[in-house]
């Protein structure tokens, strides 16, 4: 008897709850329409950025309802945009980078926003690689937010000090301050954690070693010569070079730690993207004081470049208005300043001020800059900006692999990676 | 009319036929029992009855109305289960008062009928204790009066008492029999136990692999049954079954009987030997009651000399293990005569009172 | 001999209830180390957490993680911890743990007192459910909360919820009402009840310890569910797993912050540990009372 | 024949009720069931036979799925490890599970706070707890580092970043969770069995190992069934702790078929491949369970039939 009228309370309470939460979703209707945006950024910075486009959205009249899943570099976020597909209860604009935004173009999904576009300019603002990957049948569909710099290393100058090592200028330097962390009792680089870890740094060693022409001919165009080429065999080589100064033990642990290690000294380098800045400002340094940056040393210097973007998609769960005043603000250039700032990454609109930014973002902004007039631009592998998640994902396994089985050639995993890839490839455009 | 019609009833349960053409009547007060090994289809009988099991052929009826396609709760009738069945969750009074609740019947009247029915079986002061609070023969009550209270056209028992100990059955099964004379309701008792049948019933089906064997009087099952199966259920110690040879023509027949060392020679009742002649075999079973096989008065040229195995005293009787024509059958005899084992004892036979069946079919032949 | 037999169990005897206790305190620290690590995590500042030793006792003792995760982390958009999708996670657990123990009660009810030709195979379908791969079904599951209009709708969740629950409580209350006599439900059609009235009066009385683990298991596994709760509900009306999962999951530019992550993990499994500890009695018992017999 | 009895006009309908209102109550599982359970299954068998890629379509392509599936050395790293580990899950949840409840059978004193420790672990989200195992079992972290604090430091248990072992290490952490449960599962068991079956067979002269190994642990039939059916379903649906402890990795030597559908599903785009290997997956667990689901059923049905 007092199990049922618990379990009536339990339900009362239930009913009461979901009511309350429909409520709160309600209050405060906007005017001029609503977006629902789902991403990945679910935490610190990232978040609050999200919090000041939703504000700036506000101001103008937009509501935004943010839908954050956080989790596996996004892969909750592509589950729940799949499901929501299904569900037809479409997304506004959805959180998309890459290849990928070609594919959910072809499907028929995405919305066109050259509207916008032509009102901001965009094909003059943005970088044209970047504008390029924006489009889909000569329309913009998708808009960026940002622009990170993979190849980086990190470098505890005090580390580097203490181990009488000088800053690196080319490979064998590199590894001459490798060799050296090492004899100081000093973890050489903190990293080679996960797969995703491990293919990220090759994103820099591969640039470091074939160049730009030779990396967008590996990882943009599949060409199966290049990819079991001499050039992909060295560049893994020097992966394999890398790992065996990285801490053993480091697998598993996230790249978080990976840069604590660095701040704390325990480690001389991490190679990573300049989200890491993030981690260095939090853990109490400065990057580009204490912790040196640098692009990752070789015969090649450019620029591997990620622009987080957002797709919008047509018949959607949003009003088109709200979608074009998401688009239009994210590129506004307050914005771009307040959430590359944030983000550390580089503003993806040019032109706007990086007054107040730190170093290494300013030391980033040259880079591209000398990137685009050299050509020496790609777009990150490992970041979902070159291929297709099929492709990416095969060649992610194929490194990953490489780096567990030490007695794996590196001839024979740059064949595998042809291979792989092409057989992804295939199966992708069925 | 009659209380309960069982006509031409058969139950498969697949491709198992467990009943086989059924046909029982059953008079207004007649206590029926349906008693057989288990196994012989007396519970699947008796569920079909109350509407537990459905019917493959055939109809039963109840005062008169077909019940094949009634549910329980249509049939007036109350049902006593091996293991009480007592709602555990329900103390004794909210049991008895179960069915009447079911049934709509107002609160007042249900407290009357507790109090009618707790006096009549003595359970006044167990009415407020829980199912687990009682004794074997206490939960045996209550269910007895969950019946009782619904005041039924008919009541069904299935197998009540086989769950007490010995002393506690004898008591009940006196209580049931009382009862019964009370309320003059007729009541179908199933039961493996043929002296519960024999004490208990009117009538006796006796259920053998799907078939009622026998149905009849305790007398008439007990003196005049139909075939082996059924002599040799019912009686204990069972009755002896002996192989043996005819000799002489129609008129004149013997049987040839052997104990321990000489043949002895058995004339057959003229009735007899008509009937098996009609009959016409030649080797038959002659059943034979332990009680009809007894030692013989001197000089009995009819004896036959055993030599006794086992002496078994049971107080007012003493059995006694022996063989003849090869197969052991038991003899009775006073104590005060009793032999000692070993010792070769001259028995006769009551060839008035034994019975004939043939070898194969079992049948009774005389 | 037999003086020397029984000296040697008694002596042996004693011996091995030192050794008995020994395993079963060693078992007991194998269980409790990650809830150790865990508690003592959350009372530590983050400095202390990054430089020290992972199983080093808190000092200085801090409630900070607990606050943070309880009303101040960030879990996406807000900044507000965990504490409105902990009413969020109640809204569709308890409706859908009391909808698959009620089926799952029924249905064992079925199977057992009231076989038909099938039945049997029935149970044998459902058991199925219990072993499909959920990630591969989340894209037909969508499409049909889709087409009822449930998807995104705490209803939805719950539908999800108590259909794979089903499986579960079938299987449990089945196992324990085969222990049940049939003679009980003849003996309950006798007195006329119904079908229904059967369940209400006579089944479900006694019932409790089994339902008693039916819902401690839904109660776990719906509360504990990320799955469902991710692909179903979005943004404010999270289950807290996800906001667990969204405040646990950096992504780039987010520190981990052990101490709030290690507090907002035992704030969740709060309720579970609770029913738990509070239940595990009538857990025991029920699984004793049949949940576990053939 | 059979309706040929009188009957008053509301008895049809209570007669109706009577005899479909038990079916009808299956009703409500059966569609769900049908729907939620086979007509998924079903829709994943037809999608694994299409070009299915980002999003689900309907253009065939017979067995080209099963071909590539085939030729993925991370499909046959996830079957295999899903094998050992499901192996390994249910054989030590059920021997520490029935090893433990024997103890805990021996009247010990605080036997209801030793349960609640056993069993506290499947009441938490391996979301997190996850991190916390993999806290434990990093050398540089954990256990390791603590063996080597004590004085040990010769002491080595790499196994999370051991790409040959590391599986082994996600088995610690599940049977972490599970084998509480189990341990009450048979602890329940045990406490349904006759004490006096065991009396008897002690004054037979069995030793109490003996009691234990041919009379005890065959009569707990049945919890097996119950332990095994729930140990092989949380073991097939084991992604959460995988993901937690090791995100499949180190590379993906930990990866295992659910984490294969997802990220072949979801995160690569390539849901005809995903559906595949659902496919395949679902035959494998019916053709392992069927014969012992039929058999307990069948075992079952008998027994209650007297």
């Amino acid at each position: 008897m007092t199990q049922t009228r618990w379990a009536v309370r339990g339900l009362q309470l239930g009913a009461a709850v979901a009511a309350l939460s429909i409520g709160a979703a309600a209050h405060a209707a906007p005017d001029k329409g609503t977006v629902s945006v789902l991403n990945w950024w679910t935490s610190g910075s990232e978040a609050k950025s999200m919090n000041v486009l939703q504000d700036m959205l506000a101001s103008d009249g937009y509501k935004m309802i943010n839908n954050a899943v956080s989790g596996g570099g996004g892969s909750n976020a592509r589950t729940v945009l799949k499901s929501r597909i299904q569900s037809n209860n479409i997304p506004g604009a959805a959180q998309i980078k890459g290849p990928e935004i070609q594919q959910w173009c072809k499907a028929g999904l995405a919305m066109n926003i050259d509207k916008v576009a032509a009102d901001q300019n965009w094909a003059r603002i943005l970088p044209g690689p970047v504008a390029e990957g924006m489009q889909c049948d000569g329309h913009f569909v998708a808009v960026p937010f940002n622009l990170h710099r993979i190849n980086w290393v990190w470098i505890n100058k005090s580390a580097m000090e203490k181990a009488g090592a000088a800053m690196p200028s080319d490979w064998n330097s590199f590894v001459t301050a490798l060799k050296k962390l090492k004899a100081a009792g000093i973890t050489p680089i903190a990293g080679g954690g996960d797969t995703w870890q491990v293919a990220t740094e090759f994103d820099a060693v591969a640039l470091a070693t074939g160049g730009a022409d030779f990396y967008r001919k590996a990882f943009v165009d599949l060409d199966e010569a290049v990819l079991s080429g001499p050039k992909m065999v060295k560049s893994l080589e020097r992966l394999r070079t890398l790992q065996r100064y990285e801490d053993p033990n480091g697998q598993g642990l996230s790249w978080n730690h990976d840069t604590g290690l660095v701040v704390k000294g325990e480690a001389g380098m991490q190679i990573m993207g300049d989200w890491a800045k993030g981690e260095i400002t939090n853990a109490g340094a400065t990057p580009g004081d204490e912790i040196a940056c640098m692009a990752l040393p070789g015969e090649h210097t450019g620029f591997v470049y990620n622009a987080d973007s957002f797709e919008m998609f047509k018949n959607s769960n949003s009003d088109e208005a709200a979608q074009y005043a998401f688009a239009r603000t994210a590129l506004s250039p307050a914005f771009q300043r307040k959430f590359n700032m944030a983000k550390g990454s580089i503003p993806v609109r040019q032109g706007v001020s990086l007054e107040g930014f730190d170093a290494c973002a300013q030391k980033a902004q040259t880079a591209f800059e000398a990137a685009v007039d050299n050509d020496a631009l790609v777009p990150s592998y490992s970041q979902d900006m070159a291929e297709n998640g099929a492709v990416k994902g095969a060649l992610f396994d194929v490194i990953a692999k490489f780096y567990n089985d030490k007695d794996m050639s590196a001839k024979d995993a740059a064949a595998q990676m042809a291979s792989q890839a092409q057989q992804a490839q295939m199966m992708s455009q069925l | 009319m009659a209380v309960l019609n069982i006509e031409n009833v058969s139950k498969t349960f697949g491709d198992t036929r467990v009943l086989e053409d059924i046909n029982i009547a059953m008079a207004e007060g007649e206590f029926l029992i349906l008693v057989g090994p288990s196994g012989c289809g007396k519970s699947t009988l008796l569920n079909m009855i109350a509407g537990l099991e459905t019917i493959t052929e055939g109809q039963i009826t109840l005062d008169g109305r077909s019940v094949n396609t009634a549910s329980p709760r249509e049939r007036n009738i109350a049902m006593v289960f091996q293991f009480y069945a007592l709602y555990p969750n329900m103390n004794v009074r909210r049991n008895i008062e179960f069915g009447l609740k079911m049934r709509g019947v107002a609160k007042q009247e249900r407290g009357a009928t507790v109090e009618r029915v707790a006096k009549m079986l003595q359970i006044e002061d167990l009415l407020n204790r829980k199912p687990a609070q009682l004794s074997g023969g206490q939960r045996q009550r209550v269910a007895i009066g969950r019946a009782l209270a619904r005041d039924p056209a008919l009541f069904l028992f299935d197998e009540p008492l086989s769950n007490l100990d010995a002393k506690l059955r004898v008591e009940m099964r006196t209580e049931i029999k009382q009862l019964h004379q009370r309320l003059a309701t007729a009541m179908v008792y199933v039961t493996h136990d043929q002296i519960e049948a024999m004490t208990l019933g009117d009538r006796i089906a006796v259920m053998h692999a799907g078939r009622v064997q026998q149905l009849g009087t305790p007398r008439e099952i007990y003196d005049d049954p139909a075939n082996r199966y059924v002599a040799g259920f019912i009686g204990s110690p069972a009755m002896n079954f002996i192989e043996c040879e005819l000799i002489g023509e129609a008129g004149d027949t013997a049987v040839c009987l052997t104990g321990a060392t000489d043949e002895a020679r058995l004339a057959l009742p003229s009735a007899t030997t008509e009937r098996l002649a009609a009959h016409g075999a030649r080797r038959v079973v002659m059943g034979v009651r332990p009680e009809h096989l007894v030692p013989a008065a001197h000089g009995s040229a009819e004896a036959i000399a055993c030599r006794i195995d086992v002496v078994e005293p049971t107080g007012p009787d003493t059995y006694l293990h022996t063989e003849i024509n090869a197969e052991p059958v038991t003899a009775r005899c006073l104590p005060s005569a009793a032999p000692a084992a070993g010792d070769t004892v001259a028995l006769a036979v009551d060839v008035e009172r034994a019975v004939f069946f043939d070898c194969d079919s079992e049948a009774r032949i005389a | 001999m037999a003086t020397r037999t029984e000296d040697g169990v008694a002596r042996g005897g004693s011996l091995a209830r030192v050794l008995v206790y020994g395993l079963l305190l060693l078992a007991a620290a194998y269980f409790l180390l990650p809830l150790y690590v865990m508690l003592t995590t959350s009372f530590k500042t983050l400095g202390q957490i990054s430089g020290g030793n992972l199983f080093a006792l808190p000092a200085p003792f801090s409630l900070t993680g607990w606050q943070q995760a309880w009303s101040s982390a960030c879990t996406g958009s807000d900044c507000t911890g965990l504490q409105h999708y902990f009413w969020n996670s109640v809204a569709f657990t308890v409706p859908a743990v009391l909808l698959s123990t009620a089926f799952g009660a029924l249905n064992g009810y079925v199977l057992t007192k009231w076989r038909f030709k099938g039945s049997e195979i029935i149970f044998g379908l459902l058991l199925v459910g219990t072993f499909v791969p959920f990630q591969m079904f989340l894209l037909p599951m969508a499409r049909v909360l889709g087409m009822i209009g449930l998807d995104n709708s705490v209803a939805g969740l719950t539908l999800v919820h108590s259909v794979y629950g089903v499986a579960f409580t079938t299987l449990f209350c089945r196992n324990y009402y085969v222990a049940i006599p049939d003679e009980l439900v003849k003996a309950a059609r006798i007195d006329g009840a119904s079908f229904i009235s059967t369940f209400r009066y006579v089944i479900l009385p006694i019932s409790t310890p089994i339902l008693m683990v039916c819902v401690i298991w839904q109660f776990t596994q719906i509360w504990n569910d990320f799955l469902f709760g991710v692909v179903f509900t979005s943004g404010d009306a999270h289950p807290i797993t996800v906001a667990l999962n969204n405040l646990v999951n950096t992504s780039s530019t987010g520190i981990k912050r052990y101490n709030v992550d290690m507090a907002g993990a035992i704030i969740t499994a709060l309720p579970t540990l609770v029913v738990y500890i509070v239940a595990g009695r009538y857990f025991m018992r029920g699984l004793t009372a049949g949940a576990v017999k053939g | 024949m059979a309706d040929s009895s009188p009957s008053s006009g509301a008895m049809p309908i209570r007669r109706w009720l009577d005899r479909w209102l038990p079916k009808l109550a299956l009703v409500p599982s059966g569609v769900a069931l049908l729907v939620f359970v086979y007509g998924f299954i079903g829709w994943t068998i037809w999608l694994s036979l299409t070009t299915s890629s980002l999003l689900p379509n309907n253009t065939f392509a017979g067995l080209r799925q099963y071909e590539v599936l085939f030729k993925l050395d991370i499909w046959w790293v996830s079957v295999i490890n899903l094998a050992i580990f499901g192996v390994l899950y249910v054989a030590l949840c059920l021997a520490i599970g029935l090893f433990l409840a024997i103890l805990l059978d021996q009247k010990i004193r605080a036997e209801g706070w030793l349960r609640t420790i056993y069993l506290y672990p499947l009441a938490l989200s391996l979301v997190v707890t996850g991190v916390v195992w993999k806290w434990l079992l990093n050398p540089s972290l954990g256990l390791e580092q603590f063996v080597h604090a004590l004085g040990w430091t010769g002491f080595s248990f790499d196994w999370l970043i051991n790409p040959d072992m590391a599986i082994y290490a996600v088995v610690i952490a599940a049977v972490w969770q599970a084998s509480g449960f189990v341990t009450a599962l048979f602890l329940a068991g045990l406490r349904g069995i006759d004490s006096s079956i065991i009396k008897a067979a002690q004054i037979d002269g069995a030793s109490l190992p003996r009691v234990y190994l041919s009379i005890i642990i065959p009569s707990l039939r049945p919890v097996f069934f119950s332990a095994i059916i729930l140990l092989v379903s949380l073991a097939i649906k084991s992604f959460d702790l995988v993901i937690a402890l090791t995100g499949g990795g180190p590379g993906y030597s930990t990866w295992v078929p659910a984490i294969f559908m997802y990220d072949f599903g979801f995160n690569r785009g390539q849901i005809g491949l995903g559906a595949a290997a659902a496919t395949l997956m679902m035959a494998a667990v019916a053709l392992a369970m069927l014969p012992m689901l039929i058999a307990e059923l069948k075992g079952r049905r008998d027994g209650h039939k007297n």
